[in-house]
Parts: structure tokens; C-alpha cells; sequence
């Protein structure tokens, strides 16, 4: 009976969350009549119009290159920042560690779009604007304070035992974080890197006033969609969905395999 | 948090946060203080409230304060109690438990922009809630569910999307802490007559507090910042802080106006992590 | 870009407005990259969703004999800023700006663009109708080359035709018809089918400066809160009342149109186009109504300019030769339907269904007895979002909030001057043309 | 009070792998302390969680005096646990940890209260009952978890090796107290540990397991003196049981000896087997010593007088009474 009760609401909020999905997948392989027909039919007459637009769009290449560097560069460049204070928030006891928790996390109560006007003229003074280093630098100032409370997380989770007995057998205490710590909190900093890497691929708004002529994947095709017709909005949605959800296939047990971020 | 290992400088953990530190002061806070200097300035270029005042005689700054608070006080309880389901479903005994964990984090890939744009498709008069509700007989014509002058329901819309698209990020983090209490206490209060439900509100809420309190000021934190989901759905008749912080730069260019808004926002979000904190206050009677 | 600090700082504080974002204005479909590549770079604030700048692409540039990368954003805030950096830096990346009217004369006041004085008088074969090239020109000197040109026209589903008012034609009706009209297929419907691009990227104000203000006050600014401004804003009151309140998230109005949610329309021609290319058998499009004060419409021209900070023109002039060619003019009106700055009988033969339909529309309307053109705001600088704000306040509080009409217009009245004090513009048709700044009245 | 009858009980973790209990049957007296005893991994607490109702059984039944169980949820089957690891409730404060059972039966207050301080005063953690279990030391919170369980009167008490985790000396006296209490209780308890030392000294009856299976049952004294195979002697006592070929007896198949049954002398006896020490390691009350017996090492104990050091030649000598016998190849006790 119980399991029956489990099964029926683990359905239940899996249909919550697929359904809409579905509806985008018919939209998407659909002509532009039957989307624009209501009622609207449940399954997809797969026509391959609009699908086919985006697939040869000519900005797509470029655009997905993009998003593909920019992530990567977040994904790095939050690990590098994060790991130290993760680390030292995992390891120590000591004055303003709670302080510095909720500190990072209230950076993100300043909206990304007030904030990105101004960096927007501090990258055109640096040289960086219109690149992928400065949306990269910006999508790493939004996911850093996240990861940050991550890698703590993976830290927590090592044993200070191993650190301990590396140092015991001559590692200095970096040598020590470098052989015996990162190898086992390999998985969980993996996943925290991910982390930013899939916040960076969302991320549209600031990476749309940072850019110009170097648009992201999601920028160049969501930015022109609400204006858009339909069905293609639909196909572009999807196209945009389809690399994101292959991606949490492939990492979805990592994201939760980290003991999330905690504050104390 | 574990003791550490043998004594360390003192300065040490201060040092390995100061990467971390200097990156968010230069990306965050610099930009930050620019957006108050614009917020106390006018768009002449004179120091005082003129913005500040701008922007609270406006016609919408009230409704946008109050449908802001409701929007969170509605949101916050409901995603807390969906992602507790969908965190204890991906930690329990279900079998298929890396398809349900597969299927509730999936929106994660989804953007603010998409989920607005999908959801109005749902809601929209022609859209597929009417289409389903009118396939199964609930409705004999299409609802206008998207009709301003029924506030709640266009809030209720809303409330679903963003419920849909932003607890992933909860579910990750209360699986992280579900997975960190020990079985044993579960067991023991399977042992000791706790039926589900009492094992739920005795044993893993009250283990899970520092996790919730961790969740729901995540969730607070963002919650400000949503206006692509309101936009779509609520159109120019709903209006948020957010909402109205976008609108000064795009429709009205007055960068001064939205950072004051974002002032506001700022203000709003930490007052609420306040009073998160002071609900939640953290005890630390669990040293092991 | 070798941009100073305090030149920066400047930028940010004056410019901070880089606009863009939001939901819907957030409509930057920028182009792909390859700055170093030496390309061309043709910025254009037009044709910026991800159709229309394909069309652009695949389509409109092809046969032009150098690489150009078109770059689609339709924040002007973004282009603002990007030329203004550029004349800073004495940098040159952008070739070609393609951007309206109002767009172009702020960079042009600015001192950022080059005469295109030369560049006109050698396109004398193109035949520009000579209301647009009044419009270029600026203190006697081409700002820009005409380019793209549109209206608002109106348009709606075959089904609401038998509802027409007894005696009413299509292609002249009065704004007291249309009100009658749309009634009756609610009474018929029992849904209110009446259609306003009222959301974040709808261009409502744009319906309320060019279209409902002259016709039924003969100005906009002079006539704000004026005695004829009252019945103007009771009839939207009452339209309002037969509308789909979904008009709130409408941006373009051709989706509703198709899907039904609408049955009668009012928007820019080039966001009805779909409706009609679509369903050209069940979907008719037809001019604007005429009010007391004649038919108000407002025309959009969109242009073509260089930078001044480009040192050689050449390339730039090259690619002007080539959108403005009668092919790719032909080639423009086809994919993209925005029409010549040209005359319409200048289009050739065999247009696509929809797109000769809004051709037909667009002529008659001109055409009609009493038409009386608006121009686009003009000398508002960074306060045309104020400007527009106060419209939309307005409608609001009237048609939304219920507020009272004498009232509110007396209170947005004061704002309205505040805007134009602040921006010391002066009146623009269809007010009567004067000096000093405008006095709302 | 009720007895536990488990008839056919087979518990496999994985399809194909081997069953961590495998067709147990067992009956657990009314009011019995009944030990589970075996190495690691012999599915004894696979065995007790079973019981508990914390593992559904693939087959075999489990039954509480005179109810079937082997459906219901731990929560029905009145019954208590104390968890190796103590689960004692972080969040709750030592009473409030003690009455939880009885607070989940939403029994009236003043009944909880009552229980709580009688369960409170047997393991006298009388003074403790406002703290939090973070300020108490392992061996109190060991106390609340007993005490939790006690309090909830339930008819059966089972025990996963609830010392183990306590340094050696809290470990005996609590043994000692435990013994008490479950006299003072007269629950039926069933014990899981590793320990033989514990389960000799705890238990009305001992079952020893090995992979999955009851090797042996009987009283502590049956199954020390009587080991029905190899395993059970050579798991059994400290040291084990000196398994000697069974041609320096005078026998076939293996000789089992233990230790404290083998008698030393510094000089030549007949009969007796020759060897020479290799090692002596005093226990305080004895000395245990290492003999090296032809191929065979010999563990013997001897009073701390014994007078051989390193090297010297001693004869060992068992009354034949003393050894059990075992089959060389199935490795049974041989009858007798």
C-alpha cells in the first residue's frame, strides 16, 4: 500500500515536470497550422521545419562554441576560487566562517541584470567586453557563491585522516591537499564544477548585455525567440533543452552526490 | 565541520578565502557600489533621493513591494514541500531511483527565458491547460487563465512555473542532507512506533534544519531576481521589484531608477535571510 | 578598446541604460563571431529575430562581393553605447548601422555619423519617395540613406467580418465602428476577441501617440489633456472592455490572430505579416480607423549610416549599394516584409499573399482622405523611455485601474512636461511645429 | 513478554549473491537472553534486523509469541532496538530521547514521564535528562539508548552489538550492568556480537552463525566445551581451541584442545608430548605460552609460576576427557 502511495507520487511529480517537456516536443515537431490549432493535438505530426531551421541556423555553430568556452572558463575558474575557500571553510574553526557563508550568498540578492551595467563598462575599459572571458568572469562571480558552499560540502566529506597520515609520511600540507585530498574529492569538485557550468549555459540575461558579436548558444537563440513566431519557439526551446538534458543525464547522480551546500 | 588537523597558522584559513574574496569584491561589489552611487543620484547627475522618491511615488512600486512578498511567502512553503518529496523519493526505497533523480533535476537545463516561454504556452487561452482540462470534460470552453483582473489566479500561474522551474536546485541541496543522516536514526524511529508521517516531522525535519535553512535562503536570495517567468505570464499588469528593476533599463533607460530598485531588492532579500535565520536559528547540539 | 577610465566611467553613468534585457526586449540575436576574421560588421536594430536576421544572412547578402557578419540587437541602448565607445576609442569594427529614424538622429545630434549626402545624391536611381528623404535629412545634410519603411495598420480573422457594423466598410471605418464591431462578436463569442499589443515588447504607446491621439485630438503633446483627449480616452476605456485581457502579455499580435484568441488587431505591419502568410484566406488586414480629427497613423522609416569614426567608407557604401538595389529590395519585401522606402507600385509583381495584402493596406491608407501623419518622436534624446512611460501610465491607470480620466490626465500631464522640459524638445507633427520647448496641453 | 519463533528465514541482499541468512530456523525462548554470536559479515545482524523488522525476509516467517509478524513494519511489532551506533536523536534532549517510543504511541504525558525517569534511574542517567547528547560521553549516550529502549516496556529487546563501540573498560562494567538489568526486566532480548567473550558471560543461550547459517545453539557452556565443529572451537575462547593432529593422541582426525586443558611440566613425562617454548606472553592472571610441538604451534595457559622461559623443553600432557574430537575432512565433531 505504502509502496503503491510512493509510486503514485513519485509519477505524479514526474509527469509534473515531463508533461510540459512533452508539450515542447510537439510543438517543436509540428507545422506552424496544427501549433496555431486549438484544441491542440497531444502528439507531434513531426514535421522537421522548424527543427531544421535551427539546426542549419548559421549562427548556431558559433554561437554553441561560445557557450562551450564560456562554461568551461566557468567551470575552471569557479573551481580554482572556490576549492582554497571551500576547503578552508571545511577544515577550520574560525572567527567569521558563518559570517563569510551568508556574506557570498547574499552577493546574489543584488539582481544579476543592475549588476551587469555596470561590469559591462568596466569590461569595455578592461577590453574584454563582447568576449567570452567577460562573460565567463561574470558567470563565475554567479555561481562562485554556490560552489563555493559545495566544495565545502566534498571537503567536509574527506577524512581528515588521510590528509593527516600523507602529511605524517613527508607531504607538506599543500602536498598533502594535493595527493590525498583532491584525489578523493575528485567526483564531488567534478560535480561542483558542473554545477557552474550548467548555471553558466542558462545564464542569458547578463550574457546577453555582455555580449555583442560573441552571443552565447542561448543567448543568440532565446533572445530572438520571444519575438518569435511559434513554432519557433518551440524548436528553438527544445534545441536548447536537448544539449542541457544530456548533460544532466550524464552528471546527474554527481549533482547530488556532493552533500550540497550547507550553512552552519 | 571537523576540527582540523595539527595546528594551523591562524592566518591560513583567511588566506585560502581571500581568492575567493577579492574575485566577488572586484565582480560583485564594485559594480554594486557604482549601482548605489546611480541609485543616490539623479539623472542629471546630482547627488540626493531623487531617484529613491522617483521610484516610490510611482503608481507601481507598492503593488510591485506587495506582489513581490506574496509571490515568496506562496513559493517558498510550496517548493520547499515539493523538493522534500522529490529529495526523499530519490533517497528512499522506489526502485528506478536514478530516473526519478534524472526527471526532477531536469529543469535545472531549463532558463528563466525558456521557462517563462514554455509556461505561457500552458497557460495561454489557446494553450495546453485548456486544451487538456477541455479533453477531459472539466471545461466547456477555453479559461482565460492569464486575466489580469483576477490577480490570484495569475499569481497561482506564476507560482506553478517557478515552482517548476527553480526546485531542482532545492532538491540538490536537501538530497545532500537527507544523505547525511546516519540510517540508524531512521531505524530507530521505524523501531520506536514512529509512523511515517511522525518519522517525518520527530526525526527528519528536525535533522534536516540546518539543510532547510540552507535551502530556503538559497531560495530567498533568488527569488528576488525572477522576472522573466512573471513577465511572460503576467505581462505589463503584473508587476515585482524585478520586474520593474528590468523595465527601468529596457523600456525607460533610466539606469538611476533601477538601481534603485535593486537597492530595494537588496534590502528586501537580506531583511527576509534574516528572518529566515532568526526562524531557524541554528543550534549546535549535534556533535557526535 | 583603448577606452580612459574617466571616459568609461562617464559611458557607464550616462549610458548605464545599456538597455536590452527582459523578457521580451531582450530580443539580441546577435550574429557569430570571428571579429578578427575582417569582416564587415553591419549592426543592425531591425530585423533582429532569429528568422528575420537569417533572411538577412542567407538571403539579402548574398551576392555582395565581401564577407559581411550581421550583428542583430534590438537594444538601442547596446548600439548607442557600441558607436559612442567606438568614436571614444577612434576604433572602427562596425562598417554599417541599419537602425529607425529617432535611433539614427540621436547619434546624428552626437556628431557620430558620417554625411551621407554623397552617398544619397549618387542613389538617385533608387526613386526614394521624397517624404522619406525629408525625413533623413537633418539641418540640410543626409544622417542616412532611407532603407526599410512600415506602419501600424489593423487586421482581423474572416470569422469577425459578418459583425461589422450595417453600413460599415472595411477599409474606412471610424473608430466608433470598431468599438460597435468588436461588441458585437462579444455579444456573439461571449469572449472578449479585441486585440492590443499591451505587453512588454508590444508597441501600444505607439497606438496611443500616433494613432488615437491624432485622430481623435489632431496632436498628441499640445492636445494631451485637452477636451477632445476625454472621449479619446473613454473609447479606449470601452475597446478596452471587449479586449482579451491576455493583451497584456501580447508583444505581437499575429500569433493570437491565428490561434483565435483575437479576432480583430491593430499592430506594426511587420507583426502581423505571419497572420496573414500564414492563413492568407482567413486573415484580412485593412487600415487603421478614422477618428474625429481624421486618420492618425504613424509612418517607420528605417535607415542606413556609417560611423564617422570608419576610415574608409568605401566598403560601407559598396554594401548600401546593395541592400538598396531593386533585387534586394525585392528580396527584403519577401522574406522579411518590411517595404521600400520607395514607392509601393515600385515593388515588382507576384508578392507573397500576406505581404501584398499589408502592401494593398498600407496604400489605401495613406491614401485615405483626412490621413494625417505622425512623426516619430523626435529631440527626446535619452528621455523617449519617459516619454513612453508617461503613455503607458496613462493607459493604465485609465483602462486597467479605472482611474478617473480628468484626473489622471491632469496628473500625467505635469509628468509629461516634466519629460519634455528635461529633454528641451520642441513639438513635433502631428502638434503644430513651433519653437521652444513643447507645451503639453 | 513473548517468545520469537523464526522458521525458514532466508534473506539475500543482491539477486544471485549469496544469502546473508539462509533457511534459519530458531526459537527464542519467553524471557530468554539469547546471544547471536559470529565473525563479521555471518549475517547475524542481518539475522536480528530481520526480527526487528528493519529487512523483509525473501522467505521464512518471524513470529512475536503468538503473532505472525514477518509483514509488519518495525513500528508494529512492540518491540525495541539499541543500535550499534546508538541513533540517539541528536535534536532531542535525553528525556525526550528516552520517552520517544512511548510519545510515538502518543501515550498520555504523565506516563512518559513516569517511564522515562524509571528507565532513566536503571541506567542512572537520573541528572542527565535536561542535556543535549552532544554534551554527554559515548558510554551516557550508550545509557540513552538502552534507556530508550527499556522505557517503551517492550516485549522484546534486541541489542546490535551495543558495546563495541565503548574503550575496554566501560565495556565490562557495562556488561555487568547489562546482565543485571536484563534480570531485573525478564524481556526476552536478543544480543548481537562478535565478542564470544560477551556472549559467554551475557547469555541464557548462544547461537553461533556463520555465513548465513546456525552453526551452533546451546547454553554458553555447550557450545565452549562442545563445539559441534572446527569453527565453532577455534571461534570460541581466548585463545582458540588448539586444533592438533590426531595421531600424537592416539586418535583419527582432529584433536581440539583448549588452552587452559592442557597440562605443562618442565620434565619428561611419558605420554606426553615433547615440545619447546617459543613464546610467553603474561596475562596479568596467567601466562599464555606459545610451544612449538614437532610441525605444530601449541597455546597453552599456565599459572604465572610457571617456571620455563624461551627455548627450554616442556611435555604437554590432556586428560583424553578433554579432547573433542573432530572428522579431518568434514570437520564435525566426531560423537562423544
Amino acid at each position: 500500500m505504502r509502496r503503491v502511495l510512493g509510486y503514485g507520487g513519485a509519477a505524479l511529480l514526474a509527469g509534473w515536470i515531463l508533461v510540459p517537456i512533452w508539450f515542447v516536443v510537439v510543438g517543436a515537431f509540428s507545422t506552424a497550422d496544427s501549433v496555431y490549432t486549438y484544441p491542440l493535438a497531444p502528439w507531434p505530426d513531426w514535421s522537421l521545419e522548424s527543427m531544421r531551421f535551427f539546426v542549419t541556423s548559421a549562427g548556431v555553430p558559433q554561437a554553441l562554441l561560445s557557450s562551450v568556452v564560456v562554461a568551461l572558463i566557468t567551470g575552471v575558474l569557479t573551481l580554482l576560487l572556490a576549492a582554497p575557500a571551500g576547503y578552508a571553510l571545511a577544515r577550520f574553526v574560525f572567527p567569521g566562517a558563518s559570517a563569510y557563508r551568508l556574506t557570498v550568498l547574499a552577493t546574489r540578492a543584488f539582481p544579476v541584470v543592475v549588476l551587469s551595467i555596470p561590469l559591462a563598462v568596466f569590461f569595455l575599459q578592461w577590453g574584454i567586453y563582447d568576449s567570452v572571458w567577460g562573460v565567463a568572469f561574470m558567470h563565475t562571480a554567479l555561481a562562485l557563491p554556490f560552489v563555493v558552499l559545495m566544495v565545502a560540502g566534498v571537503f567536509a566529506g574527506v577524512p581528515v585522516d588521510i590528509e593527516e597520515a600523507a602529511q605524517i609520511f613527508g607531504c607538506s600540507r599543500f602536498g598533502a591537499f594535493r595527493r590525498a585530498v583532491v584525489p578523493n574529492a575528485a567526483p564531488g569538485l567534478a560535480a561542483a564544477g558542473t554545477f557552474a557550468v550548467l548555471l553558466s549555459y542558462n545564464e542569458v540575461f547578463a550574457a546577453s548585455i555582455l555580449t555583442l558579436q560573441e552571443p552565447t548558444l542561448p543567448v543568440f537563440v532565446l533572445t530572438g525567440l520571444t519575438q518569435a513566431p511559434l513554432p519557433f519557439r518551440y524548436a528553438g526551446a527544445l534545441f536548447l533543452l536537448a544539449p542541457a538534458f544530456l548533460f544532466i543525464l550524464l552528471i546527474r547522480r554527481r549533482l547530488v552526490g556532493v552533500g550540497g551546500p550547507t550553512l552552519r | 565541520m571537523s576540527v582540523s588537523s595539527p595546528r594551523p597558522s591562524a592566518a591560513l584559513p583567511y588566506l585560502l578565502l581571500l581568492p575567493s574574496v577579492a574575485y566577488l569584491v572586484i565582480f560583485f561589489a564594485s559594480p554594486m557600489v557604482q549601482a548605489f552611487g546611480l541609485a543616490f543620484t539623479s539623472t542629471t547627475g546630482e547627488w540626493g533621493l531623487t531617484s529613491l522618491s522617483a521610484m516610490v511615488s510611482d503608481d507601481r512600486f507598492w503593488p510591485a513591494v506587495w506582489t513581490t512578498l506574496i509571490l515568496l511567502v506562496v513559493l517558498l512553503p510550496i517548493q520547499l514541500a515539493l523538493a522534500l518529496a522529490m529529495s526523499m523519493i530519490i533517497t528512499g526505497r522506489l526502485r528506478g531511483r536514478g530516473f526519478w533523480l534524472y526527471v526532477f533535476l531536469l529543469p535545472l537545463g531549463v532558463s528563466e527565458l525558456g521557462a517563462g516561454i514554455l509556461w505561457y504556452s500552458i497557460f495561454v487561452e489557446q494553450g495546453w491547460l485548456n486544451t487538456v482540462l477541455q479533453g477531459v470534460g472539466l471545461i466547456d470552453r477555453p479559461v482565460i487563465w492569464l486575466d489580469y483582473r483576477e490577480p490570484w489566479r495569475v499569481i497561482g500561474t506564476i507560482v506553478v512555473a517557478e515552482a517548476w522551474r527553480s526546485t531542482s536546485l532545492l532538491v540538490i541541496i536537501l538530497v545532500g542532507g537527507l544523505r547525511q543522516i546516519p540510517k540508524d536514526y531512521l531505524e530507530a524511529a521505524d523501531v520506536f512506533h514512529a509512523g511515517p508521517w511522525q518519522r517525518m516531522r520527530h526525526v527528519v525535519l528536525p535533522l534536516l534544519r540546518p539543510t532547510i535553512r540552507t535551502a530556503m535562503i538559497v531560495r530567498v536570495v533568488l527569488a528576488f531576481e525572477v522576472f522573466a517567468t512573471v513577465i511572460a505570464l503576467g505581462g505589463t499588469a503584473t508587476d515585482t521589484l524585478a520586474t520593474q528593476a528590468n523595465r527601468a533599463y529596457t523600456e525607460f533607460q533610466d539606469a538611476h531608477l533601477a538601481s534603485a530598485y535593486g537597492l530595494v531588492i537588496l534590502v528586501v532579500s537580506l531583511v527576509a535571510v534574516g528572518l529566515v535565520l532568526a526562524a531557524l536559528p541554528a543550534r549546535r547540539e549535534r556533535g557526535e | 578598446m583603448g577606452v580612459s577610465r574617466r571616459d568609461a566611467l562617464r559611458l557607464g553613468i550616462g549610458t548605464a541604460a545599456l538597455g536590452l534585457l527582459s523578457g521580451c526586449a531582450l530580443d539580441t540575436s546577435g550574429a557569430p563571431g570571428g571579429t578578427g576574421s575582417g569582416a564587415l560588421v553591419f549592426y543592425s536594430t531591425q530585423l533582429s529575430t532569429t528568422a528575420e536576421a537569417e533572411s538577412v544572412r542567407r538571403q539579402i547578402l548574398t551576392g555582395f562581393d565581401r564577407e559581411v557578419q550581421f550583428v542583430a540587437d534590438s537594444s538601442v541602448t547596446k548600439l548607442l553605447d557600441r558607436v559612442r565607445a567606438e568614436a571614444q576609442a577612434g576604433t572602427s569594427n562596425l562598417g554599417l548601422v541599419g537602425a529607425l529614424q529617432g535611433e539614427l538622429a540621436t547619434l546624428h545630434a552626437e556628431g557620430l555619423l558620417r554625411d551621407m549626402t554623397d552617398v544619397v545624391e549618387s542613389l538617385d536611381d533608387r526613386g526614394f519617395t521624397a517624404r522619406y528623404l525629408d525625413l533623413a535629412r537633418v539641418d540640410g545634410r543626409y544622417a542616412f540613406v532611407p532603407w526599410i519603411s512600415a506602419s501600424y495598420i489593423m487586421a482581423a480573422r474572416r470569422e469577425a467580418l459578418p459583425f461589422l457594423p450595417p453600413g460599415a466598410d472595411l477599409q474606412n471605418l471610424t473608430y466608433d465602428q470598431v468599438l460597435e464591431w468588436s461588441r458585437a462578436v462579444q455579444r456573439a463569442t461571449g469572449s472578449p476577441r479585441f486585440g492590443l499589443p499591451a505587453g512588454e515588447s508590444g508597441l501600444l504607446k505607439r497606438f496611443l501617440q500616433g494613432y488615437a491621439y491624432p485622430s481623435f485630438t489632431g496632436g498628441v503633446n499640445t492636445t494631451f489633456a485637452g477636451p477632445d483627449a476625454v472621449p479619446m480616452w473613454e473609447w479606449l476605456r470601452e475597446i478596452w472592455a471587449t479586449t482579451n485581457p491576455q493583451s497584456v502579455t501580447y508583444g505581437f499580435m499575429q500569433e493570437p490572430l491565428l490561434t483565435g484568441e483575437v479576432w480583430i488587431a491593430w499592430d506594426h505591419a511587420v507583426r502581423l505579416v505571419d497572420a496573414l502568410q500564414t492563413r492568407p484566406d482567413d486573415i484580412v488586414s485593412f487600415p487603421a480607423p478614422t477618428g474625429p480629427r481624421g486618420l492618425g497613423y504613424l509612418p517607420v522609416l528605417g535607415g542606413l549610416a556609417i560611423p564617422a569614426s570608419v576610415p574608409d567608407p568605401q566598403p560601407s557604401i559598396d554594401l548600401i549599394r546593395h541592400l538598396t538595389d531593386p533585387a534586394r529590395v525585392s528580396t527584403t519585401v519577401r522574406t522579411v516584409a518590411w517595404f521600400p522606402p520607395q514607392s509601393l507600385d515600385s515593388i515588382p509583381g507576384g508578392l507573397p499573399p500576406g505581404v501584398g495584402q499589408e502592401a494593398q493596406t498600407l496604400q489605401r491608407m495613406v491614401e485615405t482622405p483626412g490621413a494625417l501623419a505622425s512623426s516619430l518622436a523626435v529631440g527626446l534624446g535619452g528621455q523617449s523611455g519617459a516619454y513612453d512611460k508617461v503613455f503607458t501610465d496613462t493607459f493604465r491607470a485609465i483602462a486597467l485601474d479605472g482611474a478617473d480620466i480628468r484626473d489622471t490626465l491632469a496628473n500625467q500631464a505635469v509628468a509629461l512636461q516634466g519629460v519634455l522640459d528635461t529633454a528641451g524638445a520642441a513639438c513635433w507633427a502631428p502638434d503644430p511645429l513651433g519653437q521652444g520647448v513643447c507645451r503639453v496641453g | 513478554m513473548s517468545d520469537i519463533r523464526i522458521s525458514g528465514l532466508t534473506k539475500r541482499y543482491a539477486r544471485g549473491a549469496a544469502p546473508a541468512v539462509k533457511d534459519v530456523s530458531v526459537t527464542v525462548e519467553d524471557g530468554e537472553f539469547f546471544v547471536l554470536l559470529g565473525p563479521s559479515g555471518c549475517g547475524k545482524t542481518t539475522l536480528l534486523r530481520a526480527i526487528a523488522g528493519l529487512e523483509t525476509p525473501d522467505t521464512g516467517t518471524v513470529h512475536l509469541g503468538d503473532r505472525d509478524v514477518t509483514a509488519l513494519p518495525p513500528r508494529r511489532r512492540d518491540l525495541a532496538m539499541v543500535f550499534q551506533g546508538y541513533a540517539v536523536f541528536p535534536h532531542l534532549t535525553v528525556a525526550e530521547n528516552i520517552g520517544f517510543g512511548l510519545r510515538m504511541r502518543k501515550e498520555p504525558r504523565a506516563d512518559v514521564d513516569a517511564a522515562v525517569r524509571y528507565a532513566a534511574g536503571l541506567v542512572q542517567l537520573g541528572d542527565y535528562l535536561d542535556r543535549y547528547p552532544s554534551a554527554l560521553s559515548g558510554g551516557q549516550r550508550q545509557r540513552v539508548a538502552v534507556a530508550r529502549a527499556v522505557a517503551v516496556r517492550p516485549s522484546v529487546l534486541l541489542m546490535d552489538e551495543p558495546l563495541s563501540n565503548l574503550d575496554a573498560l566501560l565495556r565490562l562494567s557495562f556488561r555487568s550492568e547489562l546482565k543485571a538489568l536484563a534480570k531485573e526486566l525478564h524481556t526476552t532480548i536478543v544480543y548481537v556480537t562478535h565478542d564470544q567473550v560477551e556472549a559467554l558471560s551475557l547469555g541464557d543461550r548462544v547461537a553461533v552463525m556463520r555465513a548465513g547459517e546456525i552453526v551452533q545453539c546451546g547454553t554458553p557452556m555447550e557450545v565452549y566445551d562442545r563445539p559441534v565443529d572446527r569453527f565453532v572451537g577455534g571461534f570460541l575462547g581466548t585463545p582458540p581451541m588448539n586444533m592438533l593432529p590426531g595421531e600424537v593422541f592416539g586418535g583419527r582426525g582432529v584433536a581440539g584442545i583448549r588452552a587452559e586443558n592442557i597440562e605443562a611440566s618442565t620434565t619428561e613425562r611419558a605420554g606426553a608430548l615433547a615440545g619447546r617454548v617459543r613464546l610467553v606472553e603474561p596475562l596479568g592472571s596467567q601466562l599464555l605460552v606459545t610451544v612449538a610441538a614437532g610441525e605444530q604451534d601449541v597455546k597453552i595457559l599456565t599459572p604465572t609460576d610457571f617456571p620455563a622461559g624461551d627455548g627450554a623443553d616442556v611435555w604437554l600432557s590432556v586428560a583424553p576427557e578433554r579432547i573433542r574430537w573432530f572428522d579431518a575432512d568434514t570437520e564435525r565433531a566426531l560423537a562423544g
